[in-house]
């Protein structure tokens, strides 16, 4: 497609400058983002076009890029700990367990059992918010407006659970290091037998209106095709890889807190397009819903705060500690030299690898295909950033 | 709207400056994207001329074919093929521009000779001929005509589609 | 398992973790022992989970941590990259999800990646200095992170050896001494750290303490050097 | 007193001039009913707070709108980029002139009604190219070639419909194909030939962009596609003559299909606007529930389904009519 020449001659940074026209003529080099309707926040995609084909697409990140492992190195443990609601919004609970578990590893902190099933529980109802934000945006991207009110609608329901002993709705600082913050009460857990009960026939309902829609599927399946080998390949993890066939889930994998104990499955498919990505989201919520019962069953009574020195100094050396969040392996690599701040806090994000094959996984699609596999990767931009 | 004869000066005068108009911008442009505009704007009044003429049915199809099917395939046919559609500095090489002269001066002249000799003033409005019957004539004293048009209409559809299948190739 | 494919791997050093590090295996390799040892674990079938960079008296450390999409157990690649030319083989031909990592790390440590296809800024402003160096007197020596690494002094290491078989008991009070010491003399340069001085010496023996698998040698070794 | 001859030209202007009232006054309705069927399809209650159950709400639009600051940008070409929102614009009014609202209710009495509304209608894809294509913005650019393949494409089949209803009637006047219609639904010819009012159906969602098939605009893909970079009444012209041609593409198929103002027990107006606004009631109710396609999916339908569908249709109602006489 011609393009009047003047915009060759527009000013451009360093990006725009570093993504070279390819090869072929008659190309058209188009920046979607940091502001556009598909990316989900600040990213940025500079894409190659043939007509509406992509020939090459390109990331760029940073835009709210905040240095988080420079403020670790800068803070004390527990200064540090409201951060990591701020790595990933939607998520937060899982960010702060993998902090705040890496720390209670390092510093050999016991946790209470009771506050372990409070944590498995406010992680998992924050994991089905987190997924509905996914599928009504995921489905806005495809151009359907109605659902993701439907799914704002359930999880205000949540919002207002977790509320009640969080104290946040969105940025959770919730978990303690050797406990968690305040104790559930009564009204805590019949509101969320309420929601469970509410929720599975929502399910059912978002399966018969919107799963089984022609359009979606049509628009999903065959869409993004990812391999066994390139996800692992780019280290997708969550979801993503779980779509591609292969069960792998830090929750059974490299079990932590009282998961060994529950009983519950790990939904994959082995199709790796959009649609499987979509599908495994959905079962997983039905999962969570499984977990949270159990959970709710076998709560035992007791302290929800272990043993914890007024001072924070873990002894030296490092530690890893990975929990399976909404959008896969949440990471974090704590080095500490006795101090009273972290030497070092490396936090590996699931949505920048799983963000990282887009490039791959785009090339040769239409413009259109790629908002519909971009969504699927459930890109949480915070959390790319960091 | 026989009733409307006393307009019909004013009418023809409008329409007359809205097809000169249209042409010149057509062929001066140097921004294809606006010729197009002008080519538009000159098919808009052959349109009202043919209304003038009290032929509706036609003045339906020049809009309803020249303006909103022929002009969108060259707009097509525009952004398919490499043309730069902004300015183009070489149009204006006096060579070219002698050659567009005598393209355009030649038929010209024609057409004002051809009138001269062989059009008297006519003041009667030529009957209102039913769609029905026209589509009878179409089909048999002017087939041949007809099916020219057609074929018109068909090489531009095909030569849109042949653009767009070579890029499709060279990918 | 995981012992078996780490013990393929060509490496200078490997360590079995404690589980408290959550690692199974660390290895230390040097620059062309990296790819051949990525490559294999990538046949095996692991998976790089990042890579980050710890900025150490010896230079950057780059951690590669791999794990399997199956068996669990992380095994971690260390490599040493210098202060003064920081440089690494480039893994993101091999293994495509490096690419941004290896990136990442160009942002924060400044490391030049070789052969690294499209090695530029990626979270930073293009031309950023590198964030995350810190200043050469807080770097901590790179053997107190991990047991891959050697004692940096081995005379000085010799003559802590032949005190600790004297009298080991004495040596330990010592250590607290001259850790005592070490502390007035970092509390001059930095005095953030003064409050973590106290525990200084509890710490090293906690360390030797809850790593009973780890060779005797070598934690001696690490008390030594601390001094 | 105006003379005799006149009468004609002066209800036309007259009707005109109602007639833009009107297309004025829709806009304000359907974007109220837009927002208030969205609302409630989506489980809350739409606009509540400006007048009583947020009547007010379009006004407000319309004055926020109004009160913008118009931007063209600097690459643009400045003419034809303010030429198109009113290229879009005006031939919608010219629409409605021949349309029997009623049995004496309408502005020019021409024979080839149809014929006029197929023709004219054509000029706001042309609108859409120019204005994609004079902002100089790569989505305004992409959007204006997906309005045009579109348009082009779901022409073929909409007029093959068009045609297939004139052949049963035998005539291209509105007014005459309402009358030859009863006023009872097995008497319509929606009912008579549901597939060519399927046809047609799909044809204008096409034909008007809207979801699930408005591509040129497809927001999450090209953000607002050719009007992307018009600001203020810009933005409004093309936003009017989207309701515009909703309302006109609804009042031919309520005319085509479902027997015009007739009805039963008393024809009249009234059930002219409830047909139409039953119409728009579904086109409404369709966007705010499925996924917008993709584009060659678009095309496909098209090209693999409708216009084969409408000239089979076409071919079987002229053996139907040749065989029943």
């Amino acid at each position: 497609m011609t393009m009047s020449p003047q915009l060759s001659s527009d000013p451009s940074d360093f990006y725009s400058q570093s993504f070279s026209k390819g090869a072929r003529e008659n190309t058209l080099i188009l920046n979607m983002g940091p502001q556009h309707p598909s990316t989900h926040g600040v990213l940025r995609v500079i894409v190659e076009l043939d007509g509406e084909y992509i020939v090459r697409a390109e990331p760029v990140l940073g835009y709210i890029h905040r240095m988080h492992e420079f403020m670790g190195q800068k803070k004390t443990y527990t200064q540090y700990l409201p951060n990591m609601g701020r790595v990933d919004y939607l998520h937060a609970t899982a960010w702060n367990w993998a902090y705040v578990g890496a720390v209670e590893q390092l510093a050999g902190i016991e946790v209470p059992e009771r506050a372990e099933y409070i944590r498995v529980l406010t992680c998992e109802i924050n994991r089905i918010c987190s997924h509905l934000v996914w599928w009504g945006a995921y489905l806005l991207d495809l151009g359907a407006f109605t659902p993701i009110l439907y799914a704002f609608e359930d999880r205000e329901f949540l919002l207002d659970i977790l509320q009640r002993v969080t104290g946040s709705r969105l940025t959770y600082c919730y978990f303690r290091f050797g406990g968690v913050y305040a104790d559930v009460d009564d009204k805590f857990i019949d509101d969320t037998r309420t929601f469970i009960q509410r929720f599975r026939k929502r399910l059912k309902m978002y399966e018969a209106l919107v799963t089984k829609n022609f359009i979606l599927r049509k628009r999903c399946e065959d869409i993004g095709v990812l391999s066994v080998q390139t996800a692992r390949k780019y280290g997708c993890t969550g979801p993503v890889i779980r779509g591609s066939g292969v069960p792998y889930d830090v929750r059974r994998a490299v079990p932590y807190s009282v998961y060994p104990e529950l009983d519950f499955e790990i939904p994959t498919f082995s199709e790796g397009d959009a649609m499987a990505r979509y599908m495994v989201r959905l079962k997983e919520m039905e999962q969570s819903l499984r977990i949270m019962e159990q959970v709710m069953d076998r709560m035992p009574d007791g302290d929800i705060q272990g043993k914890t020195p007024k001072t924070l100094k873990p002894p030296k050396g490092e530690t890893y500690f990975a929990v399976e969040g909404a959008r896969g392996k949440i990471g974090v690599h704590l080095v500490s030299d006795g101090s009273a701040t972290p030497y070092r806090v490396k936090l590996r994000a699931p949505g920048y690898s799983n963000l990282s094959c887009f490039a791959e996984l785009s090339k040769g699609t239409l413009i259109a295909d790629a908002v519909s596999i971009l969504g699927s990767l459930d890109l949480v931009i915070p959390e790319i950033d960091r | 709207m026989q009733e409307l004869q006393a307009l019909s000066p004013y009418a023809y005068g409008l329409y007359l400056l809205i097809i000169l108009g249209g042409s010149l911008a057509a062929a001066l442009c140097k921004n294809l994207i606006r010729a197009m505009a002008g080519l538009i704007t000159a098919m808009l009044g052959a349109a009202g001329m043919y209304m003038m003429l009290n032929a509706p049915f036609v003045a339906m199809m020049q809009v309803l074919i020249y303006v909103g099917a022929v002009s969108v395939l060259i707009f097509f046919a525009i952004m398919l093929t490499k043309t730069p559609a902004g300015d183009s500095p070489e149009l204006g090489s006096s060579s070219k521009i002698a050659a567009g002269l005598v393209v355009g001066v030649m038929p010209f002249v024609f057409l004002v000779s051809a009138c001269l000799n062989y059009f008297k003033q006519q003041v009667e409005t030529p009957p209102d001929i039913p769609v029905d019957q026209l589509g009878q004539d179409l089909l048999t004293r002017y087939a041949l005509g007809f099916e020219l048009i057609s074929v018109v209409l068909f090489v531009a559809m095909a030569g849109a589609v042949i653009l767009g299948f070579e890029r499709r190739r060279s990918q | 398992m995981i012992p078996n494919i780490a013990q393929s791997l060509k490496a200078e050093a490997m360590v079995e973790c404690d589980p408290k590090t959550g690692q199974a295996v660390q290895l230390r390799v040097t620059a062309e022992q990296l790819l051949p040892a990525a490559e294999t674990l990538d046949a095996a079938g692991y998976f790089l989970e990042d890579v980050s960079g710890v900025d150490v008296q010896d230079g950057f450390e780059l951690n590669y941590h791999f794990d399997h999409v199956q068996t669990p157990g992380r095994i971690t690649l260390r490599l040493m990259a210098s202060h003064d030319d920081p440089k690494a083989p480039s893994l993101a031909l091999l293994i495509p999800g490096a690419d941004w990592h290896e990136r990442e790390c160009y942002d924060f440590f400044g490391v030049d990646f070789k052969g690294h296809p499209d090695l530029k800024a990626l979270l930073l402003e293009p031309g950023t200095e590198p964030p995350l160096i810190r200043d050469a007197k807080s770097r901590i020596p790179a053997f107190e992170l991990s047991l891959v690494y050697p004692q940096p002094e081995p005379e000085a290491a010799d003559d802590e050896e032949a005190k600790k078989a004297a009298a080991k008991a004495k040596a330990k009070e010592k250590a607290a001494a001259k850790a005592k010491e070490k502390a007035a003399k970092a509390d001059e340069a930095n005095p953030e750290s003064a409050a973590a001085k106290p525990e200084a010496a509890t710490d090293g023996e906690q360390a030797e303490a809850e790593t009973p698998e780890a060779k005797p040698a070598e934690a001696d070794k690490q008390e030594g050097a601390e001094q | 007193m105006i003379n005799p001859e006149y009468y004609p030209l002066v209800r036309m202007v007259i009707f005109l001039v109602a007639m833009m009232a009107f297309v004025g006054l829709n806009a304000l309705v359907l974007v109220y009913a837009e927002r208030k069927i969205a609302g409630h399809v989506q489980r809350r209650p739409g606009p509540f707070h400006v007048g009583w159950h947020g009547l007010l709400q379009p006004l407000a639009d319309a004055g926020k709108l109004m009160a913008k600051q118009l931007l063209t940008p600097w690459s643009s070409d400045k003419l034809l980029f303010w030429a198109a929102p009113l290229l879009s614009f005006l031939p919608v009014i010219l629409l409605f002139l021949p349309i029997p609202f009623g049995e004496t209710l309408y502005g020019l009495n021409v024979n080839l009604g149809v014929v006029l509304i197929l023709a004219f209608s054509g000029l706001n894809v042309l609108a859409l190219c120019l204005a994609g294509w004079a902002s100089n913005n790569k989505y305004g650019l992409l959007g204006a070639a997906r309005a045009v393949a579109q348009s082009v494409a779901y022409e073929i089949p909409l007029l093959i419909s068009v045609l297939t209803v004139a052949l049963m009637s035998g005539s291209l006047d509105l007014h005459a194909i309402t009358v030859q219609q009863g006023a009872w639904p097995w008497q319509w010819y929606g009912v008579l030939n549901p597939l060519a009012f399927f046809i047609y159906f799909i044809s204008i969602l096409g034909e008007t962009n809207r979801a699930p098939f408005d591509l040129p605009e497809g927001e999450s893909e090209l953000t607002a596609g050719f009007h992307t970079e018009y600001s203020g009444m810009g933005f409004g012209m093309f936003f009017l003559s989207e309701y515009a041609n909703m309302v006109v593409v609804c009042c031919v198929a309520s005319i085509l299909f479902l027997g015009g103002y007739q009805g039963p027990i008393e024809s009249g107006w009234w059930w002219f606007l409830l047909k139409v606004y039953a119409l728009l009631f579904i086109i409404i109710w369709m966007r705010w529930t499925f996924p917008r396609v993709r584009f060659d999916q678009l095309l496909n339908i098209n090209w693999r389904w409708l216009t084969p569908l409408a000239l089979l249709n076409l071919v079987g109602t002229v053996i139907v009519l040749r065989l029943a006489g």
